[in-house]
């Protein structure tokens, strides 16, 4: 397991010598979760700073906010942001930059290789616990878990616990930063896509069957695309209401917003509205299992997000969040690509 | 509350045969908003037109759908109608209930309620649509031709001699391109100079042309009608004016280098004249060879000896600046490199030549003085093979394409040599013959039968040298035989490619090309002189290979195309066109990077429409995540609710 | 007897190449059936993927989307981003369990009455098994 | 009433009960627990629900009326028609009593005039069935520190107390005799031993409760301090602005009222109450574009401030029933009880 010892003293000068607004990273947790996101403004406060595989969040999500924000400074404090990334986070930031978002200079990156493990799917930690309490999680020399509980330590070898997007995780370690802890080893992933040809493998009215019965589940509470560091949008289009009018929003414009779907948590509706966020998320999302982590549902929509992954890939060899000067999927073509579905 | 009128059409029995059109009309009436509802028998006729007319000033209707026959029809007819009673044109839609409806069903009451379905959606979508006035931008009423080619040539002239000013830019030191290396012309045999020269003259006399040689353009802004150019234009050295042609400095000059006009085949001074007609009728000062000119002059005798002081070694590169109000852009071809025909010997043998060094053999002002003489050894070749294809149709090795003038070029070549060297033989290596033109097959069987020239259907295999004779190896596949020749000269028809700078020019101009690097037309059937740039046109084998007349064509075509442009004051611009709601828009370029016409930028980190250059086509709308774009008239909004009304009922 | 079910299908064509070829059909007086109930779009590239979810939302049983062939676009390229995009919405709509019938996209030029003709033909035959689309069907 | 039941007997009960629809937690195929309908074979566990019975009560998504447009000739109407939920008798089983105090808080906000009659119809037609906690269901459980208890009575009609072998049962409302009537023969006269063991039970399970916040009135005394503080942009800084806090919350009630179309010609559609939630950031926006909570520390307060100030100014009550999923929940751990100790301690 990478140390971050060395990031820590990184952020505490840039702290101290006042070259970040503040920093993004992870402490420790109260909720039972032992990490949580952590703004450090202080350079005292850097010994809060904590770095196991319950880090499990994607704090470039964070970088929305304070888009928002500095939007309302006056004047705006232009300094970076420091923030910690793991390597999926940091393909959301080169998103981000591609889609002219941020630019490089308003974000610090400190980046933290998940070297050959990841970090642990709460679900499965939950059954490998059993009630337990765990106090530490850590990824000792031969590469397994040790989970310290109030009743002794559990071993586990990490592909037991790993989240399934770190199983099938392209770049474990970040792709762009400015410093980085850990080495940029990578494990080999027989199966990129195996969770997603599962679902393909089935017959269609199962799948359906399938997608229904997860999707009927949804209550609508926007979690995922709250958490979701590509849904920056400041109104999202499913919405019917206009979010980002101003003074000069004429009534026109408002008008002009579009009930794409109703405010019923109806099946169709939820449905529709998930198609939606995959569309739109088709050739952008990293696979940073957030959307489906605080999901209180637990409706599995890495899966959705990365069937598109799996054709971006396939169709049109198009590889997210590894080079910010890539045109989008979307607004980019190539003479050859595919067209046997068209008649 | 929307006040629409609906007008159902029933076309005699085409529409009303198979469509209840009473119904329809019936149906519509119970839409919220629709507050005048008819069928007519003829909307379109001048008592149909009165009725629309009538009941929008008495109904006071704010809009009218009119369902009858394809908008490709009435359209305009109805738009004007609505536009007479005083709404805006934009305030009517046509509901196709013919062609898409009456004529291709029989099931009268579904097709009934497939036209109530179309007439719905159409009132949903005139409901929304805003009245818009056409867009209209002033014109600069001068253009720019970039090449001085026979293309760029043949159109700064018609535009010049349309009345309007033209400056015309040419990177070599003279206008002629490559017309005016060649020979003789096929299918008649025309010398080439004499009949290009005339039209050079014209050019550097017209009082409207500008004439900008040696000079190249670096950067284009602006748009249809209003470009700004920036042009380069180099050092000659030499004053145009005092110059009085006296060849003086070109024996003293101690700099030899491959003349660029003859190929190689000869060589010129660092100061030299192209070629003796060039136009400017001037000397050029090659500063990329005459050494060190830049910081101190190497020896400056071609100064000493000019006598009328026209030369002046302190000219400096200028950049000027011209409005333009349309852009042709001419910029030819050049032949397929050398460097990659390595199999057929070409730049390994000096005998081993190309079609337009063969050009230069044949020409009475040509090294030769048009004897047809080997460059090896200035013998004359008593066995000539010709290669066609040599480059082209190959798209494993080399260009998919054919080069289309190679065919008739080849046997003109092969002609004249048996013109010039009666007890020669030439052989001609083809895959097949393309002599479509007028003219040209028939000048292709004389070529075979008069002039007894041997064609040979196959290809080429190995060209070697051995003992002097150049060997080649080919296959006849008409006979299965293997064929080898001794040949003491080998004329390979080398491809066309687009010149040379091409792609960067097409990069400044913001030009598409086709996967050939050819510039691309806006469409391949019906906008052939178009680009996909509003306001360019393209002009000759820079477009794609072409032949003189042709390529004149298509410059006469252009010119015309641009003097639609330049004849009005004002541009005229459809207005249904892109618009970004600024508070959903982040500024993340995608609809920037899909806008086929760059009619959009970003400017503060938000998408900005060019409403001159948007030609309304949404893919933009479609790409936006955020819906922050739409095209006027027909928005996500719109299609929304005409959606809803094909479904609906 | 059962009326037989008629699928309501959506079709969203280009101007330039597809309505066009629509309107030939018309001009040659070809039959189809009339389940397809068009609508006209500038371009197949400015098809969002929103309406074809919206389409099916509100009860199509099919969605048509047609575009000019590669290479002919009036608008240059907006059929090459259509086809990458209404790929991606496909496979979408096949992995959560859409029937692959009930989408579908061609290229017809503004000669291709026949090919219109044949496309609306093939569309509702396939359909017709399928019975009504409610699985993202917006509930009355 | 105070009765026994044998343990083994309660699927009998459910059984019995076939005038009534009965909900129970179940354990869905993903292990999730849910209110679900019974089916036979229905045990009661002290298990927390994913979302609470709140959504039984109050239903995600409730018509209040549809409406459709007709036209005869010039002349349009609109009819509009009255949708009332379905007047079907339910029992909710094994409802945790934060649960039913939730609904005892729900009572009041709905009973305020206009009084909510399609809350109320549901309201009045359900029967909540109580399960002491024992032991608590959640780690994050803080019942104790909002003048509640594992053992509350507080909005149930029975409240059961799991004695090993048996349940005590509690009858506190008719709703509730008439459930014990229906299957009379089941049960027995709760005996003086049972009563001694139950509150044993009772004291046994407050102790087992693990987080606390102390000085609950304090804090609510505090806040009315704490409006204009810049301590809420420091806690709302890992917020996410989604609706998760809110929407599995027992006792947020917040909804939105749209018109939902179904059919444009003729025009036919329903008005649809859904949840909404202040943490939205449209949830305040005005037509005009101002939105008086334009932050997310501004929502993060209105959450604390209706739950621990506005409504005990009002009701004299805390709208928290201390179950602690809010705090399980939040997918960025942000923890109720410490921002409010934060509150508690600000400026101390």
């Amino acid at each position: 397991m990478a140390k971050i010892d060395t990031l820590k003293e990184e952020a505490r000068k840039l702290l101290q010598d006042g070259k970040v607004k503040y920093i993004i990273g992870y402490g420790a947790g109260s909720n039972g979760w032992p990490a949580a996101p952590l703004f450090i403004k202080q350079p005292e406060d850097v010994d809060k700073l904590i770095w196991d595989p319950t880090c499990i969040h994607n704090l470039v999500r964070f970088l929305v906010d304070e888009k928002r924000r500095k939007g309302k400074e006056k004047p705006p404090d232009k300094r970076p942001v420091g923030i910690f990334v793991k390597g999926c986070d940091s393909r959301a930031i080169v998103v981000l930059l591609q889609e002219k978002f941020i630019e490089r200079g308003d974000v610090y990156i400190l980046g933290i290789s998940c070297e050959k493990a990841g970090v642990v799917d709460d679900a499965k930690l939950a059954k490998k616990l059993a009630g337990k309490k765990v106090i530490t999680i850590e990824v000792d020399d031969e590469n397994r878990f040790v989970l310290t509980t109030a009743g002794g330590k559990i071993e586990v070898p990490v592909e037991e616990l790993l989240a399934e997007r770190c199983l099938e995780c392209r770049a474990n370690f970040p792709v762009i930063y400015d410093v980085l802890s850990g080495e940029k080893t990578k494990r080999a992933v027989d199966k990129p896509f195996g969770s997603v040809e599962k679902i393909e493998s089935l017959p269609v009215e199962e799948r359906w069957a399938f997608w229904k019965e997860q999707i009927d589940k949804c209550i609508r509470c926007y979690a995922c695309r709250s958490a979701c560091p590509m849904c920056y949008c400041d109104e999202c289009v499913v919405d019917s209401i206009q979010l980002a009018v101003s003074a000069d929003t004429t009534a026109d414009e408002k008008a002009g917003r579009i009930k794409w779907i109703q405010r019923s948590a109806a099946p169709s509706e939820n449905m529709i509205y998930h198609l939606v966020r995959a569309i739109h998320l088709g050739g952008r999302c990293i696979d940073c299992g957030e959307c489906e982590r605080v999901c209180p549902l637990d409706i599995p929509l890495r899966l959705l997000n990365k069937k598109l992954e799996k054709e971006a890939k396939e169709l049109f060899d198009y590889e997210v969040g590894f080079d910010p000067d890539l045109p989008a999927l979307i607004s980019s073509f190539r003479d050859d690509d595919p067209q046997d579905f068209i008649r | 509350m929307k006040r629409t009128g609906v007008f159902v059409c029933h076309c005699g029995i085409n529409i009303a045969g198979t469509v209840d059109v009473k119904k329809v009309a019936e149906e519509l009436a119970k839409h919220p908003g629709v507050v005048h509802s008819e069928d007519y028998v003829y909307m379109c006729s001048d008592p149909g037109q009165n009725l629309i007319e009538q009941a929008i000033k008495e109904k006071k209707l704010d809009s009218i759908v009119v369902a009858c026959c394809s908008p490709n029809l009435h359209e305009t007819t109805f738009r004007n109608a609505a536009n007479r009673a005083g709404i805006n044109s934009f305030r009517c839609e046509i509901a196709n209930i013919r062609e898409q409806c009456s004529w291709v069903h029989k099931d009268k009451p579904r097709a009934t309620r497939k036209a109530t379905k179309i007439a719905h959606s159409a009132v949903e979508k005139v409901r929304q649509n805003e009245s818009l006035e056409p867009l209209s931008v002033p014109v600069t009423r001068r253009a720019l031709v970039v090449g001085g080619g026979i293309s760029g040539i043949q159109a700064a002239l018609d535009l010049a001699n349309s009345g309007f000013e033209v400056i015309l830019v040419e990177r070599s030191p003279s206008i002629g391109g490559h017309m005016i290396q060649l020979s003789e012309t096929f299918p008649t045999l025309d010398c080439s100079q004499c009949i290009l020269t005339p039209k050079m003259v014209e050019v550097s006399k017209h009082p409207k042309i500008k004439l900008m040689t040696y000079s190249e353009v670096q950067d284009v802004t602006g748009y249809v009608g209003n470009f700004k150019v920036k042009i380069l234009k180099k050092p000659t050295y030499v004053d145009p004016a005092k110059c009085t042609l006296c060849d003086e400095c070109t024996k003293v000059c101690p700099i030899v280098v491959p003349n660029e006009f003859d190929l190689g085949l000869t060589g010129r001074r660092a100061i030299y004249i192209p070629f003796p007609q060039a136009i400017p009728a001037s000397y050029t000062l090659d500063d990329k060879n005459c050494p060190d000119i830049s910081t101190t002059i190497a020896c400056g005798k071609c100064a000493d000896v000019c006598k009328p002081k026209a030369i002046d070694y302190d000219q400096k590169p200028e950049v000027i600046e011209e409005e333009v109000g349309a852009i042709i852009v001419a910029t030819g071809f050049d032949l397929y490199e050398k460097e990659n025909m390595a199999e057929y010997g070409f730049g390994k043998y000096p005998d081993v030549l190309d079609g337009l060094q063969f050009e230069r053999l044949l020409s009475a002002s040509g090294p030769t003085m048009g004897k047809i003489l080997r460059p090896s050894d200035h013998k004359e070749p008593k066995e000539v093979v010709f290669i066609q294809c040599s480059g082209s149709r190959d798209p494993e090795n080399h260009c998919a394409y054919c080069s289309k003038i190679c065919c008739m070029y080849t046997a003109k070549h092969a002609m004249l040599y048996k013109h010039h060297v009666h007890d020669g033989q030439a052989y001609v290596f083809y895959i097949d013959i393309r002599s479509g033109g007028k003219g040209y097959e028939e000048f292709v069987q004389r070529t075979v039968e008069e002039d007894g020239v041997v064609y040979l259907r196959g290809k080429v295999s190995k060209i070697f040298e051995d003992k002097g004779k150049i060997v080649v190896w080919g296959m006849d596949t008409l006979t299965g035989k293997a064929i080898e020749i001794d040949a003491d000269m080998v004329v390979l028809a080398q491809a066309m490619r687009p010149s040379k700078g091409a792609q960067e020019l097409a990069k400044k101009f913001k030009l598409a090309m086709d996967k050939d690097g050819f510039l691309a037309e806006a469409h391949p059937k019906l906008r052939p002189v178009e680009s996909v740039t509003s306001g360019m046109f393209l002009a000759g084998a820079a477009q794609a290979p072409k032949d003189i007349p042709e390529a004149v064509a298509q410059a006469s075509g252009a010119a015309a195309k641009a003097v639609v442009i330049l004849s009005q004051e004002r541009l005229f611009h459809a207005p249904t066109v892109a618009r970004v709601t600024n508070n959903l828009c982040t500024g993340c370029g995608m609809c920037v990077a899909v806008c086929p016409y760059d009619a959009l930028s970003l400017k503060d980190g938000k998408a900005e429409v060019n409403e001159v250059l948007c030609e309304g086509c949404g893919t933009c709308t479609a790409t936006c995540l955020r819906s922050a774009i739409q095209v006027k008239n027909l928005t996500q909004h719109q299609v929304a609710e005409m959606i809803e009304a094909c479904l609906g009922g | 007897m059962a009326e037989e079910f008629e699928p309501r299908i959506v079709a969203f064509l280009c101007k330039w190449c597809s309505s066009a070829g629509s309107d030939l059909a018309g001009v040659s007086r070809m039959e189809y059936p009339p389940n397809v109930v068009p609508i006209q779009v500038m371009c197949s590239g400015s098809v969002s993927p929103l309406y074809i979810f919206s389409a099916f939302n509100k009860g199509a049983d099919g969605v048509l989307v047609s575009g000019c062939h590669p290479g002919d676009c009036h608008y240059i390229k907006g059929n090459y981003y259509a086809r990458r995009r209404l790929n991606l919405v496909k496979q979408l709509l096949e992995y959560i369990g859409l029937e692959p019938e009930r989408f579908q996209m061609s290229w017809i030029s503004a000669a291709e009455g026949t090919k219109y003709t044949q496309v609306i033909k093939d569309f509702v035959k396939e359909l017709k098994p399928l019975g009504p689309q409610s699985k993202l069907r917006r509930t009355p | 009433m105070e009765k026994t039941l044998a343990k083994k007997d309660f699927p009998q009960w459910v059984k019995k009960l076939t005038s009534w629809k009965i909900y129970l937690p179940k354990k869905d195929a993903g292990g999730r627990w849910n209110y679900a309908e019974a089916d036979g074979e229905d045990v009661l566990e002290t298990r927390q629900a994913t979302l609470p019975p709140k959504t039984i009560l109050f239903p995600q998504n409730e018509i209040l009326l549809e409406f459709s447009k007709s036209r005869k000739g010039n002349a349009e109407t609109l009819e509009v028609k009255e949708v009332l939920p379905p007047a079907e008798p339910t029992v909710v089983f094994g409802v945790r009593p934060c649960e039913a105090k939730a609904a005892w808080l729900l009572d009041e906000v709905f009973a305020s005039e206009p009084r909510d009659i399609y809350y109320w119809m549901r309201r009045e037609n359900t029967t909540l069935v109580g399960l002491a906690c024992t032991p608590p269901p959640s780690d994050n459980c803080f019942c104790t520190s909002v003048e509640g208890s594992p053992h509350a009575e507080e909005g149930s009609d029975i409240l059961l107390t799991d004695l090993g072998d048996k349940y005590y049962v509690r009858s506190l409302t008719a709703k509730g005799e008439a459930l014990i009537n229906a299957a009379k023969g089941l049960f027995e006269e709760a005996k003086p031993e049972d009563r001694k063991k139950v509150k044993a039970v009772h004291t046994e399970s407050e102790k087992k409760i693990q987080r606390e916040l102390k000085g609950a009135r304090a804090v609510s005394e505090k806040l009315k301090t704490m409006f204009d503080s810049p301590f809420w942009d420091e806690e709302a800084m890992s917020c996410l602005r989604c609706g998760i806090c809110t929407y599995i919350c027992p006792s947020c009630h917040c909804f939105d009222i749209n018109d939902e179309i179904i059919d444009t010609t003729p025009l036919r559609g329903k008005r649809v109450r859904t949840w909404d939630t202040c943490q939205f950031p449209d949830f305040t926006m005005h037509s005009s574009g101002h939105n008086p909570r334009p932050d997310k520390a501004s929502r993060l307060r209105q959450r604390l401030l209706h739950k621990f100030q506005y409504f005990v100014q009002v009701y004299d009550k805390f709208m928290c029933v201390g179950c602690g999923r809010c705090i399980t929940m939040c997918p960025v751990g942000i923890d109720i009880i410490k921002v409010l100790e934060k509150v508690r301690d600000h400026g101390a």
